[in-house]
């Protein structure tokens, strides 16, 4: 569970090979500063197939995000997801709300301290699987699971193949970009957009281009130490 | 796009300020708005919400005779499960509370979290799924909750005001919404605060068919015609899907920037299809209800009535957007 | 610029079908829309009428405690003499007529006349012109009528209601316009069926302040503000004609195309105002009641109020755009 | 009185010097296709100090005031005159109506048979005091008057110096554009465009600018026999 204090003693994202609270600090922080960068795109491709929210919904939540980690520093890894889950559940509304929230929670509840890459390949997943389950969505129903999917497959193979945690973040967000890119074509059947039937098909789900920027984020934070 | 706000954050907490400053009947707190008079006890609590944007839906429809809580979200967006379950609590009368959730997969995830979370409290749901516009399949969200809303809220309310057990209340709900159709037209985009241009740009000589409450584009475009024809476009659509017979309710609604002046001119036409039909317009509601901001355009609702329904519906009910009988 | 009619030519009488249909409680003939119930044996008649495109006023406000006819010209273009001659002797109890005349030269030209052609019928006029963005002097034609005709009806009409006599209801109409102030601002201009383009032409950055109920430009043009800059504009220029005191029955109306969550968000600024001067708001109304088709924007109207107005106020009103009471 | 029947055998203009009722009749039917043929402009020009309606409101007027002539066919020229007055007031609303409806209806109960240069404008000068004294308006107020009053002593002069019907109308018809066009630089001090105060300066004001459309038919009809 998410609870209990990891290693770390500094600061370092690392530590001997494992991810540490400040990693995951950093993630989110990167999330917020990245959703904030990206608003007014992700409120377009909203606005395409959608209600012109979702780049204010994310800002606004990840905004709270960081908020609630200041006011009580998490001491966990599982603390700093948990929290993040929680915030964006209680903050943002809407569908992402709930679907972002309860993958974040149910990452930071699989989280096992020391998180190794395989870990955190595992808690990636249980993520995804939240996601599936709450919104009722498999891959190729044109959402964020087209891209969370792909990524948490990426990543799981990265740990088979035993690439490095670095490399295998950017196997992963190739793969979340990739997906992103591939719900172009796609006619939603799941959330707002398919409301338009055929005419969702031809623009990216906005769901899964934020999906794509969360798991780009980890690549920009594991580069950084 | 000129917007009469603060600014685009404080939106939603300004126009719930100035609601409770124009409604002393209301009582603001958190972001749900009550009833002043609080709940009744051993009355069934009714519960309501969704994106803002909407008004005078749900909070403007909190009052005797109809809901006894709404929680409003930011613009088009769900409210969270917090305020759900604060209002939930709250307006518990010891009867039940009925939660009342138009269908979208936001609202229906929010309210499912609120109610797991409202332990000691027995909560009933009914979606609102109207929208003949959207194709129920497995290949969708399912129809999206519109014009319905208002009559669930109203008719559920009045024999919640009663004193029927919560069974009773959500199962008129649910019979409400089975009964009831809608199909909305947009004229003109809306602009929401927080992007502050138009969602979609339609030209001066096409409509968008088949739209929804969140400023969504409809499923197709058609060309700009008269109301007489855009009508007939919206009526068709429901009688397709739901014969018009007997007695009907019928709420032409506006989207928030249509005039009354030409609500009342669609509405005739609404009239004169209904009466080509056989059927009977046995009670009507013409104006701004459920809306999309400032967009142009109307839908329209319609309600295949029984005697309870038509007595629920006439009974007396005082909120800020509806109000007869007392 | 889309409209959601038939044809320029047939868009008022279509909208008065319309409201025939919507509203079995009202009978229209001739554009001339009266209380199905017609003329109550001693009871003081009294009829408003105006261009169209400002619903729910006049029309709207015909029915039980206001209006007993209104005569509906063309889009913003005053009635004719023949509609209001018709209306007044149709509506004669016995005990006269009271003309509600807004004062623009059109409206006063056609009642005046009309007035003179009623023979057989004791008629009154109420002159209102509570608009202090127009300097009465002898260079203008004197300040407008706008939102306080509401508040003329709704008072004048509740003590018609009460059997006073026709001196009595004609001089509480000329106090309650004594008593009261408007100011309107615009963000956007309205698009008449007829021209079928924009009045005028309103960039982004601008609004137009102390505009009429037509479409007309305003007084000057001033930077687009805040919802708070703007009320503030309004509530000032009330106060220096006529310092805000007292009790105050408030009205936060929107020109028809302004969202209700923009007019609370307005509203909310207009009752702290209020607050910082001391004064009281005893009664409020905020939504679109005195409308100039699709504008965008909102007026202030502030009526000082003694024990008897707030008691004509509180009357019930049964009407399809004010309702309570019954 | 416009009752009695003139000396007319034929549908000529001009009999013995005199006009005749289907002068009159002919004035109005110019005057309805002048007004529809300049009906955008004279709503733009309301729609810049006014409420955008001028232009459709004589439009309406003066089709109605076809249709009542040719229902029932007046026989003399003030019938004609009063009949097109009549359906003003009952059919224009606004400040025009009433004031074109007065306007005509003096005049048609001014004109005498055998209407004489002379008697004309006699009647046209009944018909502007008409619109003076409903308006209470004066020439420098910005309206209809501002292009009739100087139509009217145009007219006047032209009996003073002897010279003939057409010159005379041609002279009223300037005199008319004249005053209609001095109307751009005042301030507007009767009617919607007085709302405006100094911001109704620089704009042509429609009433006057109908005005001098209407006195301009005299001299199109006249030119025709
Ligand atoms: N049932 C679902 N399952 C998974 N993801 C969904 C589902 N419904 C919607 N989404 C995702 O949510 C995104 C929209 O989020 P957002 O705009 O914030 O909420 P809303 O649709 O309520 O306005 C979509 O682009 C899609 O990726
Ligand atoms: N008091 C008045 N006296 C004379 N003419 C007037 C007066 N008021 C308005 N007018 C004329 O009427 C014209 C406007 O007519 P119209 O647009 O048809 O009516 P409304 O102003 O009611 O919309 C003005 O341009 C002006 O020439
Ligand atoms: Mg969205
Ligand atoms: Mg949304
Ligand atoms: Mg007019
Ligand atoms: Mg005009």
């Amino acid at each position: 569970m998410g609870g209990s204090p990891d290693h770390e003693t500094g600061g370092g994202f690392m530590d001997l090979g494992t991810l540490t609270t400040a990693f995951f600090v950093a993630w989110l922080e990167e999330i917020a500063e990245q959703v904030r960068v990206h608003r007014e795109r992700l409120t377009a491709l909203d606005a395409a197939i959608g209600d012109a929210d979702h780049g204010a919904n994310l800002d606004r939540g990840f905004t709270e995000v960081l908020k609630a980690l200041a006011d009580s520093p998490p001491t966990a890894p599982g603390q700093v997801l948990v929290s993040a889950g929680t915030t964006l559940i209680r903050r943002v509304g809407g569908a992402s709300g709930p679907l972002y929230g309860s993958a974040f929670r149910a990452m930071g509840n699989a989280v096992e301290p020391p998180v190794t890459q395989a870990g955190f390949a595992a808690a990636f997943e249980a993520g995804v699987v939240a996601v599936e389950r709450l919104g009722k969505a498999a891959p190729g129903d044109k959402t964020m699971v087209d891209a969370l999917a792909p990524a948490s497959l990426a990543l799981a193979l990265a740990v088979r193949d035993g690439v490095g945690v670095r490399e295998a973040f950017e196997l992963a967000a190739r793969a979340a970009e990739e997906g992103a890119r591939a719900t172009i074509p796609m006619q939603a059947r799941k959330g707002r957009a398919s409301y338009l039937g055929e005419r969702s098909i031809g623009h990216e789900d906005p769901g899964a281009a934020s999906s794509a920027l969360i798991v780009a984020c980890l690549v920009t934070v594991s580069s950084r130490r | 796009m000129k917007k009469l706000i603060n600014s685009a954050e404080s939106a939603v907490d300004d126009a719930l300020a100035g609601m409770a400053a124009a409604h002393p009947s209301l009582r603001i707190r958190d972001r749900v708005v009550y009833r002043a008079s609080g709940p009744r006890a051993g009355k069934v609590g009714l519960v309501s919400g969704g994106g803002s944007g909407h008004e005078p839906l749900h909070a403007g429809f909190v009052g005797y005779g109809m809901l006894d809580a709404a929680c409003p979200g930011e613009v088009f967006t769900s409210p969270v499960p917090d305020q759900i379950v604060e209002a939930t609590t709250a307006v518990d009368g010891g009867a039940g509370v009925l939660h009342i959730v138009k269908n979208y997969t936001g609202d229906v995830l929010n309210f499912e979290m609120a109610a797991e979370l409202c332990e000691d409290v027995q909560v009933a749901g009914v979606l609102v799924d109207d929208d003949v516009a959207v194709q129920d399949s497995l290949y969708t969200a399912g129809r999206r909750g519109t014009g319905a809303t208002l009559f669930v809220e109203k008719i559920a309310g009045a024999l919640a005001e009663e004193g029927a057990p919560l069974a009773e209340v959500a199962s008129v709900a649910g019979e409400v919404n089975a009964r009831s159709r809608s199909f909305g037209i947009a004229l003109t985009s809306c602009t929401t605060p927080a992007a502050g241009k138009p969602t979609f740009d339609l030209p001066d000589t096409q409509v968008e068919l088949g739209i929804g409450i969140h400023g969504e584009p409809g499923r197709i475009r058609a060309p700009m015609a008269s109301a007489r024809e855009l009508t007939e476009i919206a009526m068709d659509a429901i009688d397709r899907d739901l014969p018009l017979e007997g007695d009907l309710l019928v709420l032409l609604n506006g989207m928030g920037g249509t005039p009354l002046m030409e609500l009342y001119v669609a509405f005739a036409e609404v009239a004169a299809f209904i009466r080509g039909k056989g059927a009977r317009m046995a009670r009507s509601l013409v104006g701004n209800y459920v809306t999309s901001l400032d967009m142009q355009g109307f839908s329209v609702t319609i309600c295949r009535l029984d005697d309870t329904l038509t007595r629920l519906w006439d009974a007396p009910v005082e909120t800020p957007g509806l109000r007869w009988g007392r």
